[in-house]
C-alpha cells in the first residue's frame, strides 16, 4: 500500500474542453478518500489518470515513490473497478475475479483461496460459476468490486461501485466496504457523486466542481465548514436553504435581513468582522434541521411566511416555507401539521448561519466543527 | 377529472405473472401512490389503465365509466413515462401541443387556444423559454418538466405518473418534489404515481397503495403504513435506515413482559402486554426503528444492554451507527454531534411504545386490537 | 504501413479503369500506361461513343437499369416496412413458429444460391409471357430486396422505444395516426437507408438480367458483358460504361456512411 | 421480464397478420414456388421449348457421371474454401489495424470498403484488363521485376488464382465490413480493466478481443462463404469457366447447360445438389461455431464450470426475453 500524491495535474480533451485543472491532492496510506462531485466535475478523468487509461497533459502523479505518468497501466499495479463493471462477458464470476491473479502466475490453490474468500466477503459466492450476462447490474458491481480486492495493489480505485447496487443492500454494503478497507489497511479513491456513499465512508473528502478542487476535508469539515455555497448545497440532505440577505445597522448591533421583512442580529462577537460589508448582497446558508417553526425567541433570527408544502416522512417531516418570493426547506417533527398557506414564523439561531459572498465563498462560518 | 376504480386486475406475460390481483380506489382529486419495488407491477397497473396494456381479467373504471374495451386514445389519460418518451422528431412546443391536436380534442382546443394553453402549461412549469427547442437539447430535469407538461395541458381525467423524478439529481428532486405536491394540491387533479422510493411515496401522497409480485398488500395514508405496516415486508420497505428487525422471544420477568433476544432485552409496553401474554415464549420478530433506538456512551440509570460499535456513517445533520450488542447487530440513528468511533462500547435501548411485533413465520403484524383502524382502511 | 499496402492494392484497379476510360485504343495496345499526360494523352473519345448519336443500346440499358432499381426498392421497401414493424412491434404465433423464426424463415431467402431460383422463375416467366418484360424484372428484383429490407427495418423499428408509439396512444391518436405522426417520421432514416442498399442490390445483380432478359428488358451489367464478348474487347468503352455503372453504388455508400454517424434517435428517451 | 410489445386488442389481430402478407406472398411466389418447382424439374427431361417427361432420378445420375459438373463443384467448394479463408484473415487483420488509426479513419474506411461496393459485374471486368496477359499492368509489374510471366487465363491454375485473386479484391471489404463492426461494438469497459489488471497487448488479444469477436467472425465467415457458392458474374465475365472448364463453378456449369444447351432438367438437378451442399455446409458451420464458442470462450473451464454452464445458458435466454 502506498500514498498517491497529484501535483498540478491538468487534463484536456481536445482543444476546448478542461477536464481537469492544475489539481494537487494527497492521498496518505491506507486512507479511504472519496471524490465527490457532480457528472462531469472531472472527478472519473482524475481517477483515470491514476490508473493510466489516461494520460496527464501536465503535472506529476505519484504512486509511493514513484512518478508513473510515463508507466502502463499494468506497470502501475493499481486496481480499480468500474462503473459500468468492465466485467469480461464470455467468463464466469469465478474466472473474472481469478484472472487478475492469473496474469501474475500465482498458483492455483492459492487463487482458488483467495477469490473464495472475496466472494465470501462481498455474498457473490453463490453465483461463481454464473456469467455476467446471467446475474443483475447490482451484482457484476459487486464482482467488478471482487476483482479489485482480490488484488494486493498500491491503490484501490472504486467508480462508483455501488451506483447499479440495489438500494436495499447499498446501506449493508457501505458498513462491509468500510471494513475491509479498514482490515486490508488498503489505501482507497472512491469516485462517486452520492454525498451519503462519501460522508458515510471516507476518512476525508475530496469535493470537485468542473474540474477544480472545491475542498478537501473530513465529512465533519464539509458539512459544518463548507468552503462556499456549492459545498454547502451538495454535501447534506436534504440540501441547506441560501437566502438573499444584506448586512444592516440596526438597533444596537449588525443585523442581517431576511426575506419577507425577517431579520438576524448577530451577536456582537460577529460585529467588528461583518461591519465592512454593510450594505452589500450577501447569502445566507442554513440547514433544514436548524430551523425551527413558531416565534422566535430573543438572540434568534427569523421570518415570517406560509407554508407552501408538507411532506412526512416517518421519522421527520419536510415543510416548505415560502418568504415571499424565496423558499426555505424546514426538518420538522414527524407529526407535524397545518394547513396549506398557513401563515406561520421560522426561527433560526445566529450560530448555526453561514454567510456566502456574492462570488459563493464562505464569509462566516459557523463556530463549532 | 375523476375518480379511479381497479377491481381485480390480472395480467400475466407469458411465464411471468406480472398482476396477480390488483384493486384499489382512488376518489376524485386524491394523489394515490403505488409504492414498491421494480418488478411489482407498478408500471403494468399504470399502463394498464392508461390502456397501452391489455389486462387478462379484471375491471378499471375511470369516472365510474368501465374503460376495459375503450381504446388508450379515448381514455383522456395522461402518463409521464419514467424515461419521458419525448417525441425526438418535434420541439418542445410541438411535444406539448400534440396531445391537443389530436381528433378527440381537436375542437376543444382550436389552433388558438391550444397555443395559449401550451404557453399557460409551459409558464407554470418554468419552461416557457425553451418552447423551440429541441428535445435532445435539454438537460434531464428540462425534459422531466416537458413531459409533465405534456401531460398536463390536456387536462387529464387522471394523471399517471411512473418514477418521474427517478432520473433527477439529488437536489432537483427534492425540488421537485415538492413542486409536484403544491402543484397536484392547485389543479386538483386526480394522480397515481408510481415509485420505489418510500419517501417520494409517503411525501407526495394522500394514500400510499403497498404492491408486492403483482398483489396490493397495503393501502393507507403516509403515516398509517409508516406506524402500523401490515407486516414485515411493508415495514423494511419504509424507512431509511431500514427498521431493524430481531428475533426475539416474550419472556416474563417477575409479572412483567420482556422481549429476549440474544444479548438483547426490551420491556414491553403495559398496553401491549395484553395482547402479547399468550404469546410469552413465543418466537417472535421485533422491529425498532434506528431513530429509535437510543444510545449512550455511558451506561445509563435504568441499565440496558452494551454493545460494541462496528460502524459510524456521519450524514452530516445525523450519524447512523451499526452495533453488535450479542449476536445481534443494531442500527441506529443518531444526532450528527455524536463522535463516537467504531470499536467504542455503547449501551443501547428502545422505548417500549415505539416496538413492533410481527409473527415469526408469516412476518404479520401482531394486529393491536382497537382505536387504531385508519381512516383510509389500513387493512386488506 | 500493411494497410497502405492493402489500400493501394485495393484502389489501383479502380484508378485503372478510370484512367482507361480516356485512353485511345492504341493507348491500350501498346502495353500498360500508368499517367496521364506523360504516359499518354487522354482522350474523350470513348465517352463521346457513349453519349453520341451511333450508341448502341446505352440509353435504353440506363433506363431499365434505373427503373427497375428505383421501382423495386420502393416495392420491397414498402412492403418490408409493413413486415418489418408487425415482426418488431406484435408478437406472433403461428404453431411453433414466433418473432424470430418467421423473421429468419423470410431472410433465410437470402442463402439459397439464386441460380436454383432463377431457372424455375424463367420456366414460369415463359408462360406467363414474363420474360424480358420490365414488370418480371421488377418484381422478380422486389422478391430478391424483399429479405434485406425486412433485415434492415426490423432492426430499426425495434430501436424505436415502444413508449413512444404509447405515449401518442394516450395523448389520443389512433393506429394510422400513430404510424403517421410518431412511427414513420421516427424510422425515416431507416426506410431511406433499406431503399438505397435495395437500389443497389437490384442496381448490382447479373444472373437474373442474363437469364431473364434478352432485348427489351436489359441492363447496363448486360451490356457491359455484350461489349466483352466481342473479339476485341473495346477496353475503353467498357470502362466508361463500367463507371457508370460504378458511380450510383459508391455514391449512396458515402452517403450511407455520412448517414450512420449522426445519432438518428437521440433526445428520445431520457 | 420484458413486458409485451403489444399495444393490440384480439380485434386487430387482422392487421397484425396483414402486416406480413405480402411478404409472404413474394416469399412463396418466388423462394417456396421456384424451390419445389425447380426440385420437379430436376425430376424431369424438360427442355427449354417445354416439352418434359417425367423421368425420376435419372438427371442426377447422369450429371454425377459427368465430369465437367464434378469439376465445377469440386471448383465450387474449394473456391469458396480458399476465399472465406483468405479473406477472413485479411479482414480481420484489416479492421484491426483501421480499428487502431486515430486519423483519417472515414477516409480510409471508405477506401477499404470501395471495391465491395463496384457492381460484380464491373469488376469481373476490370480483373479481366489487370489480368490481361499482353497489355495488363500486373504483367507488365512482373516483367519489370524480372518475373515469369503468366499467362493468367489460358491455363488451369493461374486462371484459378486469377479468379480467386479478383474475389479477394472485391470481397476482402465485406470481411472488414462486418468483423470491424465487430470490433467498434466491443465494450471498451473490459479492456481498460484488462489493461489495469496487468494484462499485455498480446494477452488482451487472445484473452479477450479473439474470444469476443467470435459471434462476429462466425456471422462474417457464414455469410460470406453462402456468397461464395453462388459464385458466377466474375467467372462468366473473365473466364467463362475456361480453360476448358477449369474454372466452371456450379451455377455456372447449369446456367450453360439450362440456356445454353437448352437442357433444363439437368441443371435444375445440378442446383438443388449444390442447394443440399450449401445447407449441409451452414448447418454444420452452425454446430461447429456452438461447440468451439463452448470451448474457446471458456479456456479456464473446469469440469465444474461446463456442468453449470447448460444452467447458465437457460438462465441468460430468461433474462434477455
Amino acid at each position: 500500500m502506498s500514498r498517491v500524491r497529484l501535483r498540478s495535474v491538468t487534463k484536456h480533451y481536445g482543444p476546448s474542453v478542461l477536464a481537469v485543472k492544475d489539481i494537487s491532492f494527497e492521498v496518505a496510506d491506507a486512507e479511504f478518500l472519496a471524490v465527490l462531485g457532480p457528472s462531469g466535475c472531472g472527478k472519473t478523468t482524475t481517477m483515470r489518470m491514476i490508473a493510466g487509461l489516461e494520460a496527464a497533459d501536465a503535472g506529476e502523479i505519484w504512486l509511493g515513490e514513484r512518478i508513473v505518468n510515463a508507466l502502463a497501466p499494468a506497470e502501475r499495479n493499481v486496481a480499480m473497478a468500474f462503473e459500468n463493471y468492465g466485467l469480461y462477458p464470455h467468463w464466469s464470476v469465478y474466472q473474472n475475479i481469478a484472472y487478475p491473479l492469473r496474469l501474475r502466475s500465482i498458483s492455483a490453490e492459492e487463487i482458488n483461496t483467495r477469490v473464495q474468500k472475496v466472494a465470501k466477503l462481498l455474498e457473490i459466492d453463490d453465483i461463481l460459476l454464473l456469467r455476467p450476462a446471467a446475474i443483475s447490474g447490482g451484482a457484476k458491481q459487486r464482482v467488478g468490486l471482487a476483482r479489485a480486492l482480490v488484488r494486493s495493489p498500491e491503490v484501490f480505485l472504486l467508480d462508483e461501485p455501488m451506483s447499479h447496487v440495489d438500494p436495499d443492500f447499498r446501506s449493508q454494503m457501505r458498513v462491509e466496504l468500510k471494513r475491509i478497507q479498514r482490515e486490508l489497511g488498503g489505501t482507497f479513491i472512491y469516485v462517486t457523486h452520492d454525498q451519503l456513499e462519501a460522508m458515510s465512508m471516507a476518512d476525508r473528502i475530496l469535493i470537485m466542481r468542473d474540474g477544480v478542487i472545491q475542498q478537501l476535508g473530513t465529512p465533519h469539515e464539509v458539512f459544518n465548514n463548507p468552503v462556499n455555497e456549492f459545498v454547502g448545497g451538495f454535501v447534506g440532505e436534504p440540501p441547506m436553504n441560501f437566502l438573499p440577505t444584506r448586512i444592516q445597522r440596526g438597533n444596537g448591533g449588525v443585523q442581517l435581513s431576511l426575506p419577507n421583512g425577517g431579520s438576524l442580529a448577530l451577536p456582537a462577537r460577529y460585529g467588528g468582522v461583518v461591519e465592512s460589508m454593510a450594505g452589500a448582497e450577501l447569502r445566507l446558508g442554513i440547514r433544514p434541521h436548524k430551523i425551527r417553526i413558531g416565534p422566535r425567541e430573543s438572540g434568534e433570527g427569523g421570518a415570517p411566511g406560509s407554508i407552501y408544502v408538507i411532506e412526512p416522512l416517518g421519522d421527520y417531516s419536510i415543510v416548505t416555507i415560502k418568504l415571499g418570493s424565496a423558499t426555505v426547506k424546514v426538518e420538522a417533527a414527524a407529526d407535524f401539521s397545518g394547513a396549506y398557506d398557513q401563515s406561520v414564523q421560522i426561527a433560526f439561531a445566529p450560530e448555526d448561519v453561514l454567510l456566502f459572498g456574492a462570488d459563493g465563498a464562505l464569509m462566516m462560518g459557523t463556530v463549532a466543527c | 377529472m375523476a375518480s379511479l376504480q381497479l377491481t381485480g386486475v390480472k395480467k400475466r406475460y407469458e411465464s411471468v405473472l406480472a398482476l396477480a390481483d390488483v384493486s384499489f380506489d382512488l376518489a376524485d382529486g386524491q394523489f394515490m401512490a403505488l409504492l414498491g419495488p421494480s418488478g411489482a407491477g407498478k408500471t403494468t397497473t399504470l399502463k394498464s389503465i392508461a390502456g397501452v396494456e391489455t389486462p387478462d381479467g379484471g375491471e378499471i373504471r375511470i369516472g365510474g365509466r368501465l374503460v376495459n374495451d375503450i381504446p388508450a386514445e379515448g381514455r383522456n389519460t395522461a402518463l409521464v413515462f419514467e424515461n419521458y418518451a419525448l417525441y425526438p422528431n418535434m420541439t418542445v412546443y410541438g411535444n406539448m401541443v400534440f396531445p391537443l391536436k389530436a381528433p378527440a380534442r381537436a375542437e376543444k382546443f382550436r389552433a388558438e387556444s391550444a397555443t395559449q394553453r401550451v404557453f399557460e402549461v409551459a409558464r407554470t412549469l418554468g419552461i416557457a423559454s425553451l418552447l423551440e427547442r429541441r428535445t435532445w437539447e435539454l438537460s434531464g430535469g428540462q425534459r422531466q418538466r416537458v413531459a409533465l407538461g405534456r401531460a398536463l395541458v390536456r387536462e387529464p381525467d387522471v394523471f399517471l405518473m411512473d418514477e418521474p423524478i427517478s432520473h433527477l439529481d439529488a437536489k432537483l428532486r427534492f425540488e421537485m418534489r415538492a413542486e409536484l405536491k403544491r402543484l397536484q394540491r392547485d389543479i386538483g387533479v386526480t394522480t397515481l404515481y408510481a415509485t420505489p422510493d418510500y419517501a417520494e411515496a409517503m411525501a407526495l401522497a394522500d394514500v400510499i397503495v403497498v404492491l408486492r409480485e403483482g398483489r396490493v398488500i397495503q393501502v393507507g395514508t403516509p403515516t398509517a403504513v409508516f406506524n402500523r405496516p401490515i407486516d414485515t415486508y411493508v415495514a423494511h420497505l419504509l424507512g431509511e435506515p431500514h427498521i431493524n428487525l430481531l428475533e426475539m422471544e416474550i419472556q416474563s420477568r417477575s409479572g412483567r413482559l420482556a422481549a429476549v433476544g440474544q444479548g438483547v432485552e426490551f420491556a414491553i409496553h403495559p398496553s401491549q402486554a395484553e395482547l402479547l401474554r399468550q404469546r410469552v415464549t413465543k418466537l417472535i420478530t421485533v422491529g425498532v426503528r434506528p431513530s429509535e433506538v437510543l444510545v449512550s456512551p455511558t451506561e445509563p440509570d435504568g441499565g440496558g444492554d452494551s454493545g460494541t460499535v462496528i460502524a459510524v456513517e456521519p450524514r452530516g445533520a445525523t450519524t447512523v451507527l451499526v452495533v453488535r450488542a450479542g449476536g445481534q447487530q443494531v442500527v441506529a440513528k443518531v444526532g450528527g454531534e455524536q463522535r463516537l468511533r467504531p470499536d467504542s462500547i455503547v449501551w443501547i435501548g428502545v422505548k417500549p411504545e415505539s416496538l413492533y411485533f410481527f409473527e415469526r413465520e408469516s412476518g404479520a403484524r401482531v394486529e393491536v386490537p382497537h382505536g387504531e383502524i385508519d381512516a383510509a382502511g389500513a387493512s386488506r | 504501413m500493411l494497410l497502405a499496402i492493402w489500400l493501394a492494392f485495393a484502389l489501383f484497379p479502380i484508378y485503372w479503369t478510370v484512367a482507361t476510360a480516356f485512353k485511345t485504343p492504341i493507348d491500350i495496345y501498346q502495353g500498360p500506361k500508368y499517367v496521364p499526360f506523360i504516359d499518354f494523352h487522354p482522350t474523350v473519345m470513348s465517352w463521346e461513343r457513349l453519349f453520341g448519336p451511333q450508341n448502341f443500346s446505352f440509353f435504353k440499358d440506363f433506363a431499365n437499369s434505373l427503373l427497375f432499381g428505383s421501382m423495386s426498392a420502393l416495392l420491397a421497401v414498402l412492403l418490408g416496412a409493413f413486415a418489418a414493424y408487425g415482426l418488431a412491434q406484435y408478437r406472433y404465433k403461428f404453431g411453433f413458429y414466433k418473432n424470430d423464426d418467421i423473421a429468419y424463415l423470410l431472410v433465410s431467402q437470402r442463402f439459397m444460391p439464386p441460380i436454383v431460383a432463377v431457372l424455375a422463375i424463367y420456366i414460369t416467366y415463359q408462360k406467363l409471357s414474363l420474360l424480358d418484360s420490365r414488370l418480371g424484372m421488377i418484381l422478380a428484383y422486389t422478391a430478391f430486396d424483399l429479405p434485406l429490407a425486412i433485415f434492415l427495418l426490423r432492426n430499426f423499428f425495434e430501436q424505436i422505444p415502444v413508449e413512444l408509439e404509447q405515449a401518442a396512444a394516450i395523448d389520443g391518436y389512433g393506429k394510422v395516426e400513430r404510424l403517421l405522426r410518431v412511427v414513420f417520421p421516427l424510422a425515416a432514416p431507416g426506410l431511406a437507408a433499406a431503399y438505397m442498399i435495395c437500389f443497389v442490390f437490384s442496381w448490382n445483380d447479373f444472373l437474373f438480367a442474363l437469364i431473364l432478359t434478352f432485348d427489351n428488358a436489359t441492363t447496363l451489367p448486360i451490356m457491359i458483358t455484350n461489349l466483352n464478348t466481342q473479339m476485341q474487347p473495346m477496353w475503353w468503352l467498357l470502362s466508361a460504361v463500367g463507371i457508370v455503372v460504378m458511380v450510383p453504388p459508391v455514391i449512396v455508400a458515402v452517403f450511407l456512411d455520412r448517414y450512420m454517424q449522426r445519432q438518428v434517435l437521440r433526445g428520445g428517451v431520457r | 421480464m420484458r413486458p409485451s410489445k403489444s399495444t393490440a386488442r384480439p380485434a386487430r389481430n387482422a392487421t397484425k397478420r396483414l402486416m406480413l402478407a405480402p411478404a409472404f406472398l413474394f416469399f412463396a411466389a418466388f423462394t417456396i414456388f421456384p424451390l419445389i418447382f425447380t426440385a420437379y424439374v430436376s425430376l424431369s427431361a424438360w427442355n427449354i421449348g417445354g416439352r418434359h417427361i417425367f423421368i425420376g432420378l435419372a438427371n442426377y445420375r447422369s450429371i454425377l457421371g459427368d465430369i465437367t459438373y464434378l469439376l465445377s463443384l469440386r471448383n465450387t467448394v474449394l473456391f469458396t474454401l480458399a476465399t472465406t479463408f483468405i479473406e477472413y484473415v485479411l479482414g480481420f487483420g484489416i479492421a484491426y489495424l483501421v480499428n487502431g488509426v486515430a486519423r483519417w479513419q472515414r477516409p480510409i474506411r471508405l477506401a477499404v470498403l470501395l471495391p465491395m461496393l463496384l457492381t460484380p459485374i464491373v469488376v469481373g471486368f476490370i480483373w479481366k484488363m489487370m489480368l490481361d496477359p499482353s497489355f495488363g499492368p500486373i504483367d507488365s509489374v512482373l516483367r519489370h521485376l524480372g518475373l515469369p510471366r503468366i499467362n493468367w487465363l489460358s491455363s488451369a491454375v493461374p486462371a484459378f488464382m486469377g479468379i480467386v485473386l479478383a474475389d479477394t479484391w472485391e470481397w476482402t471489404p465485406f470481411m472488414f465490413l462486418i468483423l470491424f463492426a465487430g470490433l467498434r461494438s466491443l465494450p471498451t469497459e473490459p479492456f481498460e480493466s484488462a489493461r489495469v489488471d496487468g494484462a499485455s497487448p498480446w494477452r488482451i488479444f487472445w484473452d479477450l478481443t479473439f474470444p469476443l469477436m467470435i459471434p462476429a467472425s462466425a456471422a462474417a465467415i457464414l455469410l460470406r462463404s453462402v456468397e461464395s457458392f453462388k459464385l458466377f458474374d466474375i467467372v462468366y465475365l473473365i473466364t467463362a469457366g475456361g480453360p476448358g472448364v477449369a474454372t466452371s463453378t456450379v451455377s455456372l456449369d447449369a446456367y450453360f447447360t439450362g440456356l445454353r444447351a437448352g437442357d433444363l432438367g439437368s441443371a435444375a438437378a445440378m442446383t438443388i445438389i449444390l442447394l443440399i451442399i450449401v445447407i449441409v455446409v451452414t448447418m454444420s458451420f452452425l454446430q461447429l461455431v456452438a461447440r468451439f464458442g463452448q470451448s474457446k470462450m471458456r479456456p479456464l473451464s473446469s469440469p465444474k464450470d461446463l456442468a453449470s454452464s447448460r444452467a447458465n445458458s437457460r438462465t441468460q435466454v430468461h433474462e434477455t426475453r
